[in-house]
């Protein structure tokens, strides 16, 4: 029997299997194997899609034999290959750390179903960038959203439940928002099939429910993706949850979310003329701006670094958010690519996060006082790291911002360049706040440190933090697919 | 509730016809409305009524917690494992045409068991529901 | 366009109105659930009303008739009914977890608690 | 159904709420088999007055049955929810007619499902065969969904051995 054609298939349905057999098992050595064969298959299934995407084009999938419009079709093209490398790739590195991080930070009893909800969470990311059906799309993202708020909850801080809490009121308004919007669309175009869809919209007379539901969607998304104002319950959930989860949800969530945005605007909307007409560009560049001024003020008054990241988060959003709204291929470009990295970047700093959790039992700026003495290696990637959140040249980090500098140029505007360079210095600004309390004060006597950091947790988070200095030098991945998917996506608007 | 006779009788008349219902409702959902996803809610709502008179804990013996965790999960591996079936016979993911010679009759069996799996699970899930809000409460008291 | 060709769609705005509502401006956890379940099903209206065609019949084919009404939405919407309920179990397992930690189901009460840092976390 | 969302709203007992929010999801069943929608009913019905209402009743026995506060501040909520109501009315106003067969869901896609079915899959009940063949993956994704639901209820509410969990 020959696999390769079924790839797009086992991709969701391996981590999705998976996830039953870890409760069958109910032990947590055995759920832990599983779920890191499960997660190395679907990494290296999701390699071999990029490659084959890279090679023949955009692939096709019926779900059941079913011709595309009556069935679900599974869609894989340069984007989304792209992202699927992202996210099984993140969770390939993050699940070998989780280990022994939530040997701390969870009941034991409960270990292996953190591995089932970690494995459906992974299985319904790959789920929503794989699919070629609108409705699709909102299935598996309550499977990865519903899995989100039970890892989220399993934080041990009792705020862990309350933030988890809003995150589930949120990401189901959300949600809800989402189905609204597909719902017009379909009323209006009588199909499901995004592609589909994306050819029928263009001879819909009446744009009226047409621009409802852009309007529904872009909100529905925007909450899920932690886009300024709508953030609010990005910040707790990312503080208190297990570590793991942290880098995890910090590296993939969002930015699968943006591909939602990306494949509903230039996929569906782009054919119509209704894009157009709106001002979506003006609104997005505002918001985006926003997002990269507010969050990252507010993450320099953070006292506790998980949540201080997190705000960065949302600022970091706003850059993938402003290089969609100059529309065009550059653009585009800067943004996918800032996705990959900044993806790779904040997975890496919750994860020395998660080794500082381990050592210190916390990290709030009075805990890391003086890191640089007691956890070397562990300050010195935090602050590779966060160099790439500033865009310091030779990081990953500086590559898209690069590119987003570009694309401003190619609009001819400046005062954007000289506004991206700015919001840098606030990146700076919080940076230097770590930089100042691990490296010029000295320890406090209070805290006491214990143990030291497993291998497994301190290999995986190196190699993250070597990817970060890694894509900075060598760019043919990232930039490269990322500047093909953006000519994709740019077809799709003529 | 435990000792009262009369609903104790009800009870044990009325849960074979709920049991029942629900297998009518899994199987007849081909033909009128119903499924595998009611008829899953059925089956747990049976198991519950079972417990709400007889108490949490015979009910137990008769569903262990075990059981129901498993089923769970099984649910979910029968319908995958459908899917599953379609690929090894030569179709693509829930391929239900190539489950028999005649693909028409492939189809039904896939529904068939899709189904099941569906009932499986929906009503492992009810139940498990059900053992742990009810667990909760009786330790706080 | 009359006001009766889109009255179905009217109701729908009016429960999801009041089910939003109900979620943002309510302080108590589950009366915010109850809310969002209002909210989540004002959308079940949406998808459903237009499937409905006047003399058709519930897609069930049988020779006596020849009109359905159009049962794609209905294969939609059973699936967001059991995500919805999926959701709410999830919800309200949370909230007895919040209660028993925080004594309290009111977000109000459970803010003014967090507000308060132990000792070391504050900033030096 | 308009009487008992205003009653839910105003109301500070949460029993009675939950108990309105049943017959509210009654009510919404009756209106969906008016709609033909015979399937969605029986699981509106059995899950919106059913599970949910054995959920919630749950979930109140084990906290507080009063809601502390009256409303207050209710303008700024009101106000976002008007305008998403506005943002949909505006929307829908646009939207085929009610009832009209030429409306594109009629025409694209369902006939395939309505006519083929017979030779295709040979099931009556359309919704059945949509769900669980045409649409199966969904359902799969669905069935997934209540399975994350249950194992997370598991994670979340199984006694610990020790209360050491919180800081």
């Amino acid at each position: 029997m020959n696999l390769a054609p079924h790839l797009p298939a086992l991709q969701v349905v391996v981590p999705l299997m998976a996830a039953p057999l870890t409760v069958l098992l109910r032990q947590r050595d055995l759920a832990y194997v599983l779920a890191l064969i499960a997660s190395w298959a679907a990494f290296i299934i999701s390699a071999l899609l990029w490659l084959q995407v890279e090679a023949t084009g955009t692939i096709s999938y019926a779900i059941g034999s079913w011709p595309a419009p009556w069935g679900i079709e599974y869609r894989v093209d340069r984007l989304s290959a792209f992202v699927l490398v992202l996210v099984a790739g993140v969770a390939a590195v993050v699940l070998p750390y989780s280990r022994a991080s939530i040997e701390t930070e969870v009941p034991r009893r409960q270990h292996y179903l953190f591995y089932t909800m970690f494995l459906l969470c992974l299985a319904g990311l790959l789920g929503i960038t794989i699919t070629g059906d609108a409705f699709n799309i909102f299935v598996f993202l309550e499977v990865s959203s519903l899995s989100t708020y039970v890892l989220i909850a399993l934080g041990r801080d009792r705020r862990a439940l309350f933030a988890s809490y809003q995150y589930l009121i949120m990401g189901t308004i959300g949600a809800t928002f989402i189905v609204i919007g597909i719902g017009l669309l379909y009323l209006m175009t009588g199909t499901l099939n995004l592609a589909d869809m994306g050819r029928r919209i263009a001879a819909v007379q009446n744009t009226r429910p047409v621009l409802a539901a852009l309007a529904f969607l872009t909100v529905g998304i925007s909450l899920k993706l932690a886009l300024f104002p709508l953030h609010q319950w990005l910040p707790n959930a990312y503080a208190f949850a297990p570590s793991a989860v942290s880098a995890f949800l910090a590296a993939t969530a969002t930015k699968v979310a943006v591909y939602v945005l990306l494949r509903f605007y230039y996929s569906v909307f782009g054919q119509s003329q209704v894009f157009a007409r709106l001002p979506m560009q003006e609104a997005m560049l505002l918001l985006a701006l926003a997002g990269m001024f507010a969050a990252s003020a507010i993450a320099i008054f953070q006292t506790d670094l998980k949540r201080l990241f997190a705000y960065s988060s949302v600022g970091q959003v706003g850059y993938i958010i402003l290089g969609l709204s100059f529309n065009s291929t550059s653009g585009l470009t800067a943004s996918i690519a800032h996705l990959f990295n900044h993806g790779i970047t904040k997975g890496a700093i919750f994860m020395l996060l998660g080794c500082v959790v381990l050592v210190m039992g916390g990290t709030s700026m009075a805990r890391v006082q003086g890191l640089g003495k007691r956890m070397p290696l562990t300050s010195l990637g935090i602050v590779v790291c966060g160099l790439s959140l500033i865009g310091v040249p030779g990081t990953a980090g500086f590559v898209s911002k690069w590119y987003l500098l570009l694309a401003a140029l190619e609009k001819g505007q400046w005062w954007l360049v000289f506004l991206i360079v700015a919001s840098s210095l606030l990146a700076v600004a919080y940076v230097w706040r770590f930089v100042e309390a691990a490296y010029f004060r000295e320890p406090r006597k209070d805290v006491v440190g214990s143990g030291a950091v497993p291998w497994s947790m301190g290999l995986p988070a190196a190699v993250l933090v070597a990817a970060t200095g890694y894509f900075g030098l060598d760019t043919s991945f990232t930039v490269g697919s990322a500047s093909r998917a953006a000519a994709l996506l740019m077809e799709g608007l003529r | 509730m435990k000792n009262d006779l009369v609903l104790r009788v009800v009870a044990k008349l009325l849960i074979p016809f709920i049991l029942l219902f629900a297998l009518y409702v899994q199987f007849h959902g081909d033909f009128g409305p119903g499924g595998g996803f009611q008829a899953g809610v059925i089956l747990a709502a049976a198991i519950i009524f079972y417990a709400l008179i007889y108490g949490l804990d015979r009910a137990r013996r008769v569903v262990p917690e075990p059981l129901v965790e498993s089923m769970m999960a099984i649910g979910v591996l029968i319908y995958a494992g459908v899917g599953v079936a379609g690929l090894v016979l030569g179709g693509n993911f829930l391929d239900y045409f190539v489950l028999d010679p005649n693909p028409v009759l492939g189809q039904h069996r896939g529904i068939f068991w899709v189904e099941v799996g569906v009932a499986t699970t929906v009503s492992g899930v009810m139940l498990k529901i059900f053992y742990m809000f009810a667990d909760r409460g009786k330790v706080d008291e | 366009m009359t006001g009766s060709g889109h009255f179905s769609y009217f109701v729908t705005v009016f429960l999801m109105v009041a089910g939003l509502f109900i979620v943002i401006a309510r302080s108590n956890l589950i009366k915010k659930l109850v809310g969002l379940g209002i909210f989540q099903t004002s959308v079940y209206l949406l998808y459903i009303a237009p499937g409905k065609l006047v003399g058709g019949t519930a897609p069930i084919l049988s020779d006596a008739f020849s009109v359905y009404s159009n049962p794609l939405p209905h294969v939609l919407i059973l699936t967001a009914i059991v995500v919805g309920v999926a959701t709410l179990a999830l919800g309200l397992a949370l909230v007895v977890r919040i209660r028993e930690a925080y004594d309290s189901i009111e977000e109000d009460d459970i803010l003014a608690r967090d507000a308060a840092p132990g000792p070391i976390e504050q900033d030096p | 159904m308009a009487v008992a969302v205003w009653v839910i709203a105003r109301s500070r007992n949460l029993f009675g709420v939950v108990i309105l929010a049943g017959i509210y999801s009654f009510l919404m069943a009756t209106v969906l088999v008016a709609m033909d929608a015979v399937d969605v009913a029986m699981t509106e019905a059995s899950v919106g007055a059913g599970i949910s209402t054995v959920l919630f009743l749950g979930a109140l026995y084990l906290s507080k049955s009063e809601e502390a506060r009256p409303l207050q501040r209710p303008w700024l909520p009101l106000a976002v929810s008007l305008a998403v109501g506005a943002m949909l009315v505006y929307g829908t106003l646009g939207l085929p007619e009610f009832s009209d067969p030429k409306a594109p869901i009629h025409v694209h896609v369902v006939p395939r499902y309505l006519n083929e079915i017979k030779t295709e899959v040979d099931v009556p009940n359309v919704v059945t065969a949509v769900l669980a063949s045409y649409r199966g993956y969904d359902t799969l994704g669905e069935t997934t969904v209540v399975f994350t639901a249950g194992a997370g209820v598991v994670a979340l509410l199984r006694r610990r051995r020790a209360k050491a969990g919180e800081q």
